[in-house]
Order: C-alpha cells, then sequence, then structure tokens
C-alpha cells in the first residue's frame, strides 16, 4: 500500500466519523465541529486523488490542491456563519433562561 | 517498510484518534482543543502529500482560524450552557453504521485507481509558462480556473455579510463583539507588538512568493488577518466599525481589480479573464496583492463576529 | 543522512503523540493546552526536518505557519479565562 | 569536512530529539501544572534548538538556515509568551483553569 | 482528447452569459462600498436589466435551436471552464429572472433602504443577498463544470441562510441554523462526489464527463453521494425537516425567494447530474426509488399541509410536496423500454417553473394577508376575500396551478408527466398525482372557503396593504395560469441541445 492510498483510506475514514458526529452531536457547535472534521477528510480525498496523478515532474496533480484551497476558504466562511448564527441563538434563548445554567458551569470544567 | 511510510502510519493513526476523540470526547472545550491539535497535524499530512500550498492553508485556517473561532464560541457559550441531551442508544447505532458504510464505499473507490490515472499536471505544465508563473497551483487558480476564484472571493463576501446580518438592528453600522481583555496584560501586548511586524512581513512575502512557490493570496491574507487579531485581541487597537467606508472598500478592492482585469481581458485578450500575453505576470501579481488585502479583512472580520455595539458619533 | 532525519522526525512524531495522549487525558483546561503547545513545537521540529531530508525549502514555510499560530490557541484561551473572571469590555 | 558536519548533524539532532522524549516523560510524570509547564519549556528551547542546530550543516543555501533560525526564534517568542500567559491563568484560577 | 471538445468553440452570443454572471457581481460589489441605501436602487436597475439579458438569450436560442458557450479565459476544459446554456437553462434562466423580479417590486415595501438616513440592516441584506441568488442561479444553470457548480451552490447558500433569520427571532434563528447545517452537509456530499469523479476521469467538464463515463464504483458511489447532498439542498422527502420553519419564518419576500427560487437550483444540478454528466447511468432501480422518495414526498407533505393551522406553514409543507413531484420525472424518463426523455424533462421543468410562480404568489398573499391581519391563523381568515379581494384571488389562482386544473401551467406538467406514466407503462405514479392533486384541492379548499366565509369578529385591517404589493403577487399568480399557453409556442426551446436519446441504453 502506498503512501497515497493510506492517506486515503485515512479519508474515508474521517469523512466517517464526522458524518457521525454531525448526526449524532447534539450541541450546536460540536455539530460544526463534525462538519469540519468531514470537510477535512474530504479536502484528504482530493489531496490523495491529487498525489496518485502526480506527473510531468509535479509531486502531485495542481488542479485537484487548487480546488482543495478554494474549498477550505469557503469551509472556514461556513463556519464563520454557523458559528454567529449559534452565539446569536445563545443570546436569545440565553436571555430567557439565565437562571437556570449558572449552576452548570461550575461542573463542565471539573 | 521504509521509514517515511512508518511516518506515514503514525501520523495517519494519530490523525485518526485525535479526530475520532474531538467527536467523542465529553466537553465542548476538550472537543475544541482537540480539533486544534487534529489542524495542525493535517497540515503535516498535506506536506507528506505533496500538496504545500495546502499544507500552508491547512495550517493557517485549517488550524489557526477556524480553531480561533471555535475556541472564542466555547468560551463564550460556557456561560449559555446548552444542556446536551445524548441521542438515543439505536439512532446512534444507526448512524454508526450509515457513516461506517459510507466510509466503506469510499475506502473501495479510492482503493481501485482507475488503471492509467487521469491527470492534468502535464497539461497544467504545458500551458503555464505563458503565464509567467512558477506556481503550477496559482496558476490553475488565476489562469485556469479563475472564475471559481473570482465567484469565491463573492462568497467570501457573502458570508461576511450574512455574519453582519445576525448584528440586532440598532448595532448595525457598529463595531463587531470580539471579545477582548478587560485588563491590558503585559504579556499579551509584548506578543501583539512583537509578533504582528514578523506576520505583516511573512504574510507580504507569503503572497509575493506564491508566483515562482507555493504560497499565494489565501495564505498571506489569513497571516495578515491573524496579526489583525491578535492586536485587536490585546485591547491595542479596536476593531473597525462595520459602517466604515475604508473598510467597505479594502473588502471589495481585491475582487474589483480581478473583475476589471478579467473585464479588460475581454477587450484586449478576446475573452473574459483571458490575459494580454505578456502582461499576464504582472497583472495576476497585481490582483493577488490586492486580493491579500481584501482576504485579510474579510477573514478577520469574518472571525470578530457580527457588530454588537452602535458606533459612537 | 535523510533517512537519518527522517527518523528522527518519526522519534518525535512518536513522543509528541505520547506526550499528547497523557496531556489529554487529564481533565484540567490548562494541561490540555499545554498539549497544544507540545504539539505546535513537535509539529514545527518535525517539519523542519522533512524540509531538510526531502531538500523541499518550501515545507519550511508550512513550519513557520505553524510556530506563526501555535500561540493563538493560547491567546484565545487566556481571553476567556479573563473574560470569566472580569467585565469583558464593552458589554 | 562533512564527516565532520555530519556528525555534529547526527549528534545535535539525536540529542534533540531526546530532549522531547525528556520533555514529553516530564509532562507525564511532574505533579503539577506549573512544573509540567517548566518541562514543556525545556522543549521549546533545547529539543528544537539542538534540531535546529543539527539541520543548519545540512542546508544547501543562506537563506534556508536564516529562516531554520527565524523559526526558532518565532518558537522561542511564542512559547515564552503562551507559558506566561498558561502560567498567569493558573495562578489567577488554579490549576484547574 | 475526444472530437467534441476540438469543435466546442466561444459560440456567437455566448459572451451574453458571462454578462448574465457578472452583472450581480457588479452589483454586489457595488452595494458594499456604496452603503445599503443604494442597494435597491442598484437592485431595481440591475434586476431588470439580468431580465433583459436572459430574454435576449431565450430568444437567441429560441430562434438558432442551437446552444450557446462561453470558453472562460479561453481555456478550453478539462483545463478550463465553460459556460454552456441550453434549452432547460434558458427556460428556467427566464423563469427565475421574472419572478426574481416580481419578488423585487413586492420587497420594496418591507425593505425600502431610503427610509433612513443612514444603512440599515435588513434592507441591506435582503437586496444584496437577492442579487446573490439571481447571480448563483445564473452560474448554476450555465456553469459547465461540477467544481463550478460548487461554488455557485455554496454563493447560494450564503446568500438565502440569511434570509431566514432577517427578524432576528429565535425560532427563525434555529430555522436558519438547522437550514445551515442540513445545506452545509449536502453541499459537502456533493464535494465527495466531484472528488471522486476527477479522480476518475481527470475533468469535471460536464460534457467531458459523458463522453467517460462509465458505470463503476467509484462513479456509482460518487453520483449516490452527490444526490443525497442535493437531496438534502432541495428537501425531498426524508431530508426536508428544515424546510418548513425555514420557510414559513422567513419576511414573506424572503420566503417567496426561497421556496420559488432557492430550492430549484440544487434541483437543476440533481437534472444536469444525471441527464447531462452521467447521462443513462441511472438505474431503473434507483430511479424507482427516486420516484418512491417523490411520491411519500408528495402524499405526506400534502396530508402535513393539509393539518396545519398556520397560512404560511401550510404554504411551506405544500412546497415539500410540491418538490416531490419534481422527482417524479426520474422514474419516468429513466425506463429504458420507451424513450419519453424529452417530454419528461419538459413535464419537470414546467412543473419547477410553475412552481416557482405559484407559490410565489401564495406566499406574498399570505405575506399580505399576515400584514393586514397581524396573524396568519387559517381558522380565523373569515372577511379577507372581502377586505383583500386581489390577494385572495392571487392565493387562489396560484392554489389552482398547484392543483393542476388547466390552464395553468401546473396543470401543462403533471399532465406531460401523466401521459409519461401511461406510455411507460408505470400507473402506479400516474395514482400518486392524482391523489396529490386531490389532497392539494383540499387544503386549498380549506383556505379559500375560509377567506370568503363571514368573519367571527368584525374585521380590522391592521396595517393598509399597498396596491403594487398585491399586483405583484396577482401578476405572479396569474404568469403560473398562462404558462399552461406555453404548449402553444415556445416549449420546444426545452428541448435545444437535448441529445436525441439517452446514449447509455444504446451502448
Amino acid at each position: 500500500m502506498n503512501a497515497a492510498t493510506l492517506f486515503g483510506l485515512c479519508g474515508a475514514a474521517l469523512v466517517g466519523i464526522g458524518l457521525y458526529g454531525l448526526i449524532t452531536n447534539p450541541e450546536p457547535l460540536r455539530k460544526i465541529l463534525a462538519f469540519n472534521l468531514l470537510g477535512s477528510g474530504v479536502f484528504l480525498l482530493f489531496g490523495i486523488i491529487a498525489r496518485r496523478a502526480a506527473a510531468a515532474g509535479l509531486g502531485g496533480d495542481p488542479v485537484p490542491q487548487a480546488m482543495v484551497i478554494t474549498a477550505i476558504v469557503v469551509a472556514f466562511a461556513a463556519t464563520a456563519m454557523a458559528i454567529a448564527l449559534v452565539q446569536r441563538l445563545g443570546d436569545e434563548t440565553g436571555q430567557a433562561s439565565i437562571s437556570s445554567d449558572s449552576s452548570e458551569t461550575g461542573e463542565e470544567k471539573s | 517498510m521504509s521509514i517515511a511510510s512508518v511516518f506515514d502510519v503514525a501520523l495517519v493513526a494519530l490523525i485518526l484518534t485525535i479526530g475520532a476523540s474531538a467527536i467523542l470526547v465529553r466537553t465542548a472545550f476538550a472537543a475544541v482543543v482537540m480539533f486544534v491539535v487534529y489542524g495542525l497535524l493535517l497540515s503535516m499530512a498535506w506536506v507528506r502529500l505533496h500538496a504545500v500550498d495546502v499544507a500552508l492553508t491547512e495550517a493557517a485556517i485549517g488550524g489557526g482560524m477556524t480553531g480561533l473561532l471555535l475556541l472564542g464560541a466555547v468560551a463564550r457559550s460556557r456561560s449559555v450552557n446548552v444542556d446536551s441531551v445524548r441521542v438515543g442508544y439505536p439512532l446512534r447505532l444507526a448512524a454508526g453504521a450509515l457513516c461506517a458504510l459510507v466510509a466503506a464505499g469510499l475506502a473501495v473507490a479510492i482503493f481501485y485507481p482507475p488503471a492509467p490515472v487521469p491527470t492534468l499536471a502535464p497539461m497544467v505544465m504545458e500551458n503555464l509558462p505563458p503565464s509567467g508563473l512558477g506556481n503550477p497551483v496559482a496558476g490553475v487558480l488565476f489562469v485556469f480556473r479563475a472564475l471559481d476564484t473570482l465567484l469565491e472571493k463573492v462568497v467570501l463576501l457573502l458570508a461576511l455579510l450574512g455574519v453582519w446580518s445576525l448584528a440586532p438592528d440598532h448595532a448595525w453600522g457598529g463595531t463587531p463583539g470580539l471579545q477582548v481583555y478587560a485588563r491590558p496584560d503585559p504579556t499579551l501586548i509584548f506578543l501583539a507588538q512583537l509578533l504582528p511586524p514578523v506576520g505583516i512581513v511573512f504574510g507580504i512575502y507569503m503572497c509575493w512568493v506564491g508566483a515562482k512557490d507555493p504560497g499565494g493570496a489565501f495564505q498571506g491574507g489569513t497571516v495578515l488577518a491573524a496579526m489583525w487579531l491578535l492586536v485587536i485581541v490585546a485591547g491595542l487597537q479596536k476593531a473597525p466599525a462595520i459602517g466604515r467606508l475604508w473598510l467597505r472598500v479594502l473588502l471589495v478592492t481585491g475582487p474589483v481589480l480581478f473583475l476589471a482585469i478579467g473585464l479588460a481581458g475581454w477587450v484586449f485578450a478576446d475573452a473574459f479573464l483571458a490575459y494580454p500575453a505578456g502582461y499576464a505576470k504582472p497583472l495576476i501579481v497585481a490582483v493577488e496583492a490586492a486580493l491579500t488585502l481584501s482576504i485579510a479583512v474579510a477573514l478577520g472580520m469574518l472571525a470578530a463576529g457580527p457588530p454588537v455595539r452602535a458606533q459612537q458619533q | 543522512m535523510p533517512s537519518l532525519l527522517l527518523g528522527a522526525s518519526v522519534f518525535v512524531l512518536l513522543t509528541v503523540a505520547l506526550g499528547l495522549f497523557a496531556i489529554l487525558r487529564r481533565s484540567a483546561d490548562v494541561d490540555r493546552l499545554m498539549a497544544v503547545q507540545l504539539l505546535g513545537t513537535g509539529g514545527v521540529a518535525i517539519l523542519l526536518l522533512l524540509a531538510v531530508a526531502t531538500e523541499t525549502p518550501s515545507v519550511m514555510d508550512v513550519a513557520v505557519m505553524l510556530a506563526l499560530f501555535a500561540a493563538f490557541a493560547a491567546v484565545a484561551f487566556v481571553r476567556d479565562a479573563s473574560g470569566a473572571s472580569s467585565e469583558v469590555r464593552g458589554e | 569536512m562533512s564527516l565532520v558536519m555530519d556528525i555534529l548533524t547526527i549528534c545535535a539532532v539525536s540529542a534533540g530529539a531526546l530532549f522531547f522524549l525528556a520533555g514529553t516523560v516530564g509532562l507525564l510524570r511532574f505533579p503539577d501544572t506549573l512544573t509540567r509547564l517548566h518541562a514543556l519549556t525545556k522543549v521549546d528551547n533545547l529539543g528544537l534548538g539542538l534540531i535546529v542546530l543539527g539541520l543548519l550543516p545540512q542546508t544547501s543555501s543562506v537563506l534556508f538556515a536564516v529562516k531554520l533560525v527565524f523559526v526558532w526564534l518565532l518558537v522561542q517568542l511564542s512559547g515564552a509568551v503562551v507559558t506566561q500567559l498558561i502560567a498567569g491563568a493558573v495562578r489567577h484560577h488554579g490549576a484547574d483553569g | 482528447m475526444p472530437a467534441a471538445t476540438a469543435l466546442e468553440a466561444t459560440t456567437a452570443d455566448g459572451a451574453l452569459l458571462v454578462r448574465a454572471i457578472i452583472l450581480p457581481v457588479v452589483g454586489i460589489l457595488l452595494s458594499f462600498v456604496l452603503g445599503g441605501r443604494y442597494a435597491e436602487r442598484i437592485a431595481a436597475f440591475l434586476l431588470p436589466a439580468g431580465l433583459c439579458v436572459a430574454c435576449i438569450v431565450f430568444l437567441k436560442i429560441w430562434q438558432s435551436e442551437t446552444s450557446l458557450s462561453y470558453i472562460v479565459g479561453n481555456w478550453k476544459p478539462p483545463l478550463g471552464i465553460t459556460l454552456r446554456a441550453d434549452g432547460l437553462s434558458v427556460a428556467m434562466m427566464v423563469a427565475m429572472a421574472i419572478v426574481i423580479c416580481l419578488i423585487g417590486v413586492f420587497a420594496h415595501a418591507n425593505f425600502d433602504s431610503r427610509v433612513a438616513s443612514v444603512e440599515t440592516r435588513a434592507p441591506m441584506v435582503f437586496w444584496v443577498m437577492l442579487m446573490a441568488i439571481s447571480g448563483a442561479m445564473n452560474m448554476i444553470f450555465f456553469g459547465g463544470d461540477l467544481f463550478t457548480l460548487y461554488v455557485a451552490l455554496e454563493l447560494l447558500t450564503f446568500a438565502a441562510v440569511p434570509l431566514v433569520c432577517l427578524d432576528g427571532r429565535a425560532e427563525t434563528l434555529q430555522a436558519a441554523l438547522r437550514y445551515l447545517l442540513f445545506a452545509l452537509l449536502g453541499s459537502i456530499l456533493y464535494l465527495v462526489g466531484t472528488a471522486l469523479l476527477y479522480g476518475s476521469y481527470g475533468t469535471l467538464d460536464i460534457v467531458l464527463m459523458s463522453q467517460r463515463v462509465q458505470i463503476e464504483p467509484a462513479t456509482l458511489a460518487a453520483a449516490t453521494l452527490m444526490t443525497v447532498g442535493l437531496f438534502a439542498k432541495t428537501a425531498l422527502f426524508p431530508l426536508h425537516l428544515w424546510l418548513p420553519p425555514a420557510h414559513a419564518g422567513a419576511p414573506a419576500a424572503a420566503s417567496a425567494v426561497l421556496s420559488a427560487v432557492v430550492v430549484k437550483g440544487s434541483f437543476f444540478l440533481v437534472v444536469r447530474l444525471w441527464f447531462d454528466a452521467m447521462p443513462g447511468l441511472l438505474s431503473v432501480a434507483a430511479s424507482q426509488f427516486i420516484g418512491v422518495l417523490g411520491a411519500s414526498a408528495i402524499i405526506c407533505g400534502n396530508i402535513v399541509a393539509l393539518r396545519q393551522k398556520r397560512l404560511k406553514l401550510l404554504i411551506a409543507y405544500s412546497t415539500v410536496a410540491q418538490i416531490g413531484y419534481l422527482f417524479l420525472m426520474f422514474p419516468l424518463a429513466a425506463d429504458p423500454l420507451h424513450l419519453q426523455y424529452g417530454d419528461v424533462l419538459t413535464g419537470g421543468m414546467l412543473q419547477a417553473i410553475s412552481h416557482a410562480t405559484a407559490k410565489a404568489a401564495m406566499f406574498m398573499a399570505a405575506g399580505l394577508v399576515y400584514a393586514a391581519l397581524g396573524h396568519d391563523q387559517i381558522s380565523e381568515l373569515g372577511g379577507i376575500a372581502r377586505a383583500l379581494p386581489m390577494t385572495m384571488f392571487a392565493f387562489g389562482l396560484g392554489g389552482l396551478c398547484l392543483i393542476g386544473l388547466p390552464p395553468t401551467g401546473g396543470f401543462l406538467a403533471k399532465w406531460l408527466l401523466l401521459e409519461a406514466t401511461i406510455a411507460t407503462e408505470q400507473w402506479w405514479w400516474a395514482i400518486v398525482i392524482v391523489a396529490g392533486g386531490l389532497l392539494t384541492s383540499a387544503y386549498v379548499f380549506i383556505v379559500l372557503s375560509r377567506a370568503m366565509g363571514p368573519p367571527s369578529a368584525p374585521l380590522i385591517l391592521r396595517a393598509a396593504v399597498p396596491k403594487y404589493q398585491e399586483v405583484a403577487a396577482l401578476g405572479l399568480a396569474l404568469l403560473s395560469v398562462l404558462l399552461g399557453l406555453v404548449a402553444l409556442g415556445p416549449i420546444d426551446v426545452l428541448q435545444v441541445g437535448r441529445p436525441e436519446a439517452p446514449m447509455a441504453w444504446l451502448r
């Protein structure tokens, strides 16, 4: 098994892990994190496809590499928007139930 | 097994473990820390895949900026703790099975590559010389698939407007809610005074070197954005109000220049987004320089979040 | 020489991994932060070794990138800690 | 000449790698946060420093060497500041942070 | 290189396609610099200009009966990107441009950017996002490259999500978050597919792909993942959970855009994928499965709609059902024995277009009702038909189109689909279509009868409704009715650029 295939399997596994987190984690923030994990697995797939197609003295096919760069920036923008949404939602709902959550903050750190 | 493959196996094992624990670990803070570590590991994987351009982007955006965003979010969501009702066991099992199926399908798909692996690398190298660029990835981004790159800048602007749209009405045009230090911390101020000059030089270097070596507008822009955020967080400078004209102008400078050069190509090179022969390299470098600034501002403002305070007149 | 450098990078990766697991097992946030710092430094070392071993100077830029961003996790964390103890400016 | 250089490289890189191991063991074994932090700084300073020192003779150009030293300095700076920040946080909130 | 690439070149009027994409981009950039107070004026200029371009492209293609293409930067695929416009794309493009323009007219009342002396939030966001949606849709219709289409898809997502939570209430924020997560999952699945396809064929260009594509594991995995991702974005039945809260919670003009325009983008990509990029790859079993999903959407969506108490939620669930019809074209078009291909595609596209016009009209009407009454409880609609006759007339006409009564566009679409079920001997889909129509007529009738009934208490209108808003809604409703008449005219345009028959069956 060569390096490209190894990382490819890693990417496939990461897609599975990220998808699992996205489905099962109820917390929005954790969902966003899982989405990023899933995304990076997909990017790795692009990476091994590029690596596999190394030719013409290049270490990899530059076309998928360029696509990954574009996709990483888009994923970051998506993350920023999702986090802003989560926080605004927290602000809106948090004002209604400030009393109930103060007891839980200490517990979480232990 | 060569030493290199030992390294690869160890790296993959580490990535998978850290990735899985980022999903499974109990507290959100631990998960985010895992994710930051994961981002660092991933940029090593990209180096091993001979994709240094991507490694740079991943180190800067995937690990650095996304980590910063998530850490900030975790910090704020602690005071408003979300009650984490776990999904039921049967559902988790079903989800696990589904995800395993997807992963297995992908694994099968990549395990059997097509017999002659199709590649555009020779075609890229053949057509790269007229543009004067030495970095094939930059060639793809700014010459062959320039339309994608241009549209992606618009995506960035829309995402920023989307983030801003989450502001309360009265705060529109005001300053973002990026959390800054309550007390000036001398250590942090020291860092915020010393690191940015270095970072800015490196960011400019990234942008400049991108024409011939790995690097470019994205990577350079991200470094600049990070330095800007550091200065703001340390309290040395205030985050700008989103209504500021200079901010808006900086945001669109890159895309506008890109679009203008693309339209000029219509006149001088008879195709939209074509570069006139002999002028390709200076034009691309100009576009990259302008984009670096615009990306820096856009990423920085994206990370800073929606405005929360009305601007003091 | 390249194989020796590669071997060293494997060694560093394994030690860092070891340290990482140990630290991440502890539940204190500060320890987790140290894990990030440890991996940041280890990652820089590994990338430098790789850069020289494979003679690709551009890999060194990745190391610079990691070094630049390594401090950010700590900055974000301490911002949180000080924000929790006292009033955050402006709110 | 190159043999001397190679020996220097081997010694320094091995020593650096050992410091990584030592630092990790320290992180594992030391009892409290501040001493573990101390172990961490050893990795930053000496581990990376020795590796950089060992790599210097192998570099092909001056720019390469300058970059190596630059990276080391950068890690020194951020490492020092980060440990300061962490230590400060520990002092404020106790080891649980 | 295959022969087709050598032949392909920028056609005479190909530059129009670039114009259609650049116009909105220019508008967005200008709005950022000039500020939100000018955003509406910029949109008021650029959206009609976009409509003009769309009409010109439509006429060119209709008359010449050939597709247009433009090679961006003179770099031919597989290296570069080609924009292509065929019959399907221009028909959709014109329809969407008209709908967006009329929504713009309607939205003037709610998002007038000139009333305040400084830039305000909602108008700035709305107008920029409206322009972005029109640009993204054009990009989706013309994009000849699967990765460009990914970027366009993300453009559409980022433009659509903020519209959901423009009012900033907690429940719309929740809806927007859910929508965003679904949409992101959808686009990432789509992206996996593009990665695998590139790995197999070394190109993402749709025409080149259609020449190289073969049935093999990687391709099937890619196609499945992409389709599921696009289903999530289109809100096809089991993945529809995000749609009703998002579409019902948004402001009326935004609901109209989301329901009429945005979901059609990802639907169009499914069509592109299966009928252009991978012609003939769709197996009978898979197409029947998609059909079952569509049928479930029709039945479940309609039944749930029937039980809604709020008008906007009813309309949103009816969108879920109407989306189901779109996917009935897959089992009908993939039938290997009878090549009903062209007519079925025409039927599907007509359904998309007539749903766009009718649904936009209905959401606008619901918005006007809400503005007038201060609520949209169906049980308390009594007397509204007398107070807002034009609005309720528009709602009724839109309803007729959804039910599929002649001479509406909905009738023509459903008729073509029904005809195909008979021709391909798949009678079970015919039952679904007819049952769906009956259920739809039930809830349209309930709403109308309530509205025409006497008020329980004396009706007090909270606000006067501007006439032009009613006219915009009515205009769209009339369009959905008149769409049935295209059978006499330009319906052939949908066939331009279609291959004679799906190729893979002949292989």
